[in-house]
C-alpha cells in the first residue's frame, strides 16, 4: 500500500459525458419555466427533465406544453418538435400558428432557450447557424429569433472542436446568430456564466482546475 | 406544480402600484373585466395610465375607476359614446389626459409590444391629424405612419374558461382585445367564468396559451366579489 | 281638366329617404362580398341586404358572418357589432380576436365599407370623425382602417347639413380621416363616383336634375 | 351562394402563370399540401419563387417541384437538412437562388403582407450577415432591422376540415404558416381532409375564416389526385 493518503491522490479530470451536461442543465431549470430546446445536442435535455416539477417546453411549430416521444404505436406525424421528430402533448398543453408561436419567442416570453453552438464569444455573442465553408448550404430557422428573444440564452456544446480548437474565443471567426445574447455555457469542461467582465466558471468538472480549464479554453476565464 | 389560480380578484390585484399602466380588456362592455376593475378601485392606486378601446360606459367598470379619481391618462379609441358622461366630464375639467388612437393601431401596437416589434409603418392616420409630428415614409407608392409598441405593467382581461396553466378561451365577440393585451403586459390578470381542469380545455382551441397569462380568478355567474 | 299632356308635368324633386338610399346601396353590393358596415346611418343598410345574396358582414369586434339582431329573448351582450348592440352570427361565420379583424380591415381584405361622412372632398378625400368644435371630444374608433383598408369605401349621407351647407366639397374642412380614399357616395340626392376628375354624377334623384345638383351641391359635379 | 370548393387539385391551381411567387404552408411534412404541389407540377407553370420554410424533404413534394425545374428561385429559413439533397444539388449548380431568412422574420413578413403594414423593426438578424445592408435602428435601447412585408400570388396550403366558404381549421402542429399564409396571397388555396356543411364548424374554433381563403379542395385519406 503507498503511503499517500487517499486524499491527496489527485483526481484525474474526466470530461462530462452528454448524458450528464443534459442532467446538469436539466437539473438547473425551475419549476414553471417556459423553455425552448433548439434541435441537436440539447435535444437530450427532455430526458432529463425532473419528474417532480412542471416545466413548459415550447416548440417553435407551434406547441406550448410539448411532451415525450411517443410509443412506436401513437407516432403522429401531424405532431412533431422544431426537429421533425413526433412528440406528444402534455395535459394542458395548447397548438397554435407561427406567428404567435415566434411572438412568443421575439416578444420575450420565453425564460429559457437551450442552444447548440459552433463559438461562444466572452461578450457573450453566439456564433451557430453557419461556418464559412463556402460550400455549405445556409439554414437559420428559428436561431437567431430564439437568441434574441429568450430571457436566458444557455448554449450546451463540447467546449472544443474535434481538432481541438477551443469554441470559448474572445471574438466569434463564425457568422454570428445574436449579439451578446448567451448567459450560460454549459460544456463538456465547465459551467460558464457570461459576465460584463467576460466568461466565469460556475462549475467545474471533476479533476479540471481553473488554470487547465483557462488553458484549454485559451482565453482568460474569471474565477467565481 | 404550476398554480396561476387565485382565489379572489383582491390578490390578484394588490401589487398594482400608484403610476401603473394598466391595459383593460373590452369592448364597450363584452370583454370588460368589470370584477377585476371593482377591486383595482377598492385598492386604489392613483395616477394610473389606461389603455382601452372605449372610456367607460355608464357609472360602472371604467367609468367608475375614473369617477374613482384613479386615473391620470386614457389611451383609447373612442371615448365619447352616448353613455360616457364620466369621462366626458373629467376630459373637459382637464382631470384626465386622453391620447386618441385608431382602433387598428391601437390593438397593433399592442400586438408589437407582445411580439417584440420595435416599430412599424402603418397606412392607418397617414394624412389626418393623428399622423401630426410622426415619422412618415412612403413604400411601394403607399405612405405609411410609423407607430411604436405598446406594453403595459399590468393586463387585466376577462375570459370564458382558463387552467392552472393560465390556458384561457373566450365567449363570443367577448374575445376583442384580450388575446392580444394578455401578450404586452408584465403581469397578466384573467378573470374567467370557470376554471376547469387542466387537460379538458381542448389545445386545437385553446386561443391564449398560458405562457401569456399570470394569474387565473373565477367569477361565479351573478357574483360581483 | 288641364290641357298640359301628363308627359310634360314636370316631376317634383324630392330627395330620397334613408330607406331609399340603404335600398339602394343594399342592392350594389354583389353576391359573395364581404362588407364592414360603420356605426350610424349605415346600420340601416343592413335591413335592405338582399336575401337571395350571400353578403358576408365583417364587424369590426371579431364577427366574419354577422347576422341580423336577435329576438328579444335572444339577446346575448357577449354578441354585439360594433355599435355595441345585440347581434347574430350565421351559420358558417366565425369570431376572432381584434388583431385578426383590424388585419382583415388593414390588409384589404374587405370588398366594401359603407361609412357616415361629414365631408367627401372630390379627391375622395374623407372627413367622417371630429368637427372642428373645439369642446366636442374627438372618438375615431376604426374609421381610419376602415378607409385606407377596404377595397372599396362607400360614403352614405344626406348630401346638406341641417343648415343647408353642402358636404360634397372641394377639400374638407374638418379633419380628414383618410385620403383619397372614398370611391362613391350615396346620398339622398344622388349617387356619384369619384373619378380622376372628380364628382361623377352616377344617378339622380327623381326630378333632380344635373344643373340643379350642381347648383345644391355647390361643386363641379361631371355627367356619367 | 358562396361556393369556394372545387372538384379536383387541378382546377385550384389551374391558372397559376409562369413566373409566379407561391407561398407553401408546412414545416417539414406537417401541413406541406403535397398534393396540391403535386397538381402544380403537372401544370408545371416555370420560373416560379416558392415561399415555405423549408426547401423540400426527400423526393416528393417541395423537392419534386424542384426536381422539375419549375422554381427559380426558393426564400425560406432552413433549406438544409438531412434530406434536402434535391435543392442542394440544384443549389450548389447554380439551378435555383436562395434568400435565407429567419423563421420569426418571414412568418411576421407573410403576416405584415396580409395584415397591411408596410414594413416593422425586428430584432432578428440585427448584427448578423442577415441584416448586411439592411436599414437598422435603435429603439428604446434595442437594435432592430426593417423588414418588408412578403405578399404572393398564391398560397397552397393544408387544413384538416374547410366549408364553402372557406373557413378552416387546422390539425395539431400541421398548423404552422397556414393560418399566416392564408392571409397573404391574391388566391388562397387550402387542401383539406374533408368538406364540412356550412355551419357545422364552430365560430369560436375556426382558425382561418373564409375571408382569407379562395378555394377549398378535399383530399380523401390515401387519395393522392
Amino acid at each position: 500500500m503507498s503511503d499517500t493518503p487517499m486524499s491527496d491522490i489527485a483526481i484525474a479530470f474526466m470530461p462530462w459525458t452528454r448524458a450528464e451536461m443534459a442532467q446538469r442543465i436539466a437539473a438547473d431549470i425551475p419549476e414553471g419555466a417556459v423553455v425552448n430546446i433548439g434541435i441537436g445536442m440539447p435535444e437530450l435535455v427532455a430526458d432529463y427533465l425532473p419528474q417532480d416539477k412542471e416545466i413548459l417546453l415550447q416548440s417553435e411549430n407551434g406547441i406550448l406544453g410539448m411532451g415525450p416521444k411517443p410509443g412506436a404505436n401513437a407516432v403522429d406525424m401531424d405532431l412533431i418538435n422544431a426537429g421533425k421528430q413526433p412528440v406528444t402533448l402534455l395535459d394542458g398543453g395548447a397548438f397554435f400558428d407561427h406567428a404567435l408561436s415566434f411572438a412568443i419567442m421575439r416578444g420575450g416570453h420565453l425564460d429559457i432557450t437551450i442552444l447548440g453552438a459552433f463559438q461562444v464569444a466572452e461578450n457573450g455573442d453566439l456564433a451557430n447557424w453557419a461556418t464559412n465553408d463556402p460550400n455549405a448550404i445556409p439554414a437559420v430557422g428559428g436561431a437567431m429569433d430564439l437568441a434574441v428573444g429568450a430571457s436566458n440564452v444557455f448554449v450546451m456544446m463540447e467546449m472544443l472542436t474535434k481538432k481541438g480548437e477551443s469554441k470559448l474565443v474572445d471574438r466569434c471567426s463564425y457568422p454570428l446568430t445574436g449579439l451578446a445574447c448567451v448567459s450560460r455555457v454549459y460544456t463538456d469542461h465547465a459551467v460558464l456564466d457570461i459576465a460584463p467582465h467576460g466568461f466565469v466558471a460556475r462549475h467545474l468538472a471533476p479533476g479540471l482546475s481553473l488554470d487547465e480549464l483557462q488553458r484549454r479554453a485559451g482565453i482568460k476565464i474569471h474565477a467565481a | 406544480m404550476i398554480d396561476k389560480t387565485r382565489p379572489d380578484t383582491q390578490s390578484c390585484v394588490a401589487d398594482i402600484p400608484d403610476g401603473a399602466t394598466i391595459l383593460v380588456g373590452g369592448f364597450g362592455g363584452a370583454g370588460m373585466p368589470h370584477e377585476l376593475i371593482e377591486a383595482v378601485i377598492a385598492r386604489a392606486p392613483r395616477d394610473l395610465t389606461i389603455i382601452s378601446n372605449n372610456a367607460g360606459n355608464g357609472t360602472t367598470g371604467l367609468a367608475a375607476l375614473l369617477a374613482a379619481g384613479l386615473v391620470r391618462k386614457v389611451v383609447c379609441s373612442f371615448p365619447r359614446q352616448a353613455d360616457s358622461q364620466v369621462f366626458d366630464t373629467l376630459y373637459r375639467a382637464g382631470k384626465v389626459e386622453l391620447e386618441l388612437v385608431p382602433q387598428g393601431n391601437l390593438v397593433e401596437r399592442i400586438r408589437a409590444g407582445g411580439a417584440g416589434i420595435g416599430a412599424f409603418f402603418t397606412p392607418t392616420g397617414y394624412g389626418t391629424p393623428i399622423a401630426d409630428g410622426k415619422e412618415t415614409r412612403e413604400i411601394e407608392g403607399r405612405n405609411y405612419v410609423l407607430e411604436y409598441p405598446i406594453k403595459a405593467d399590468f393586463a387585466l382581461i376577462k375570459a370564458w374558461q382558463g387552467d392552472r396553466w393560465g390556458n384561457l378561451v373566450y365567449r363570443k365577440t367577448a374575445r376583442n382585445f384580450g388575446p392580444v393585451m394578455a401578450t404586452a403586459a408584465k403581469v397578466t390578470v384573467a378573470q374567467v367564468q370557470e376554471i376547469v381542469p387542466l387537460g379538458s380545455l381542448d389545445p386545437e382551441v385553446i386561443v391564449t396559451p398560458g405562457v401569456f397569462v399570470n394569474r387565473v380568478v373565477a367569477i361565479g355567474t351573478g357574483a360581483s366579489q
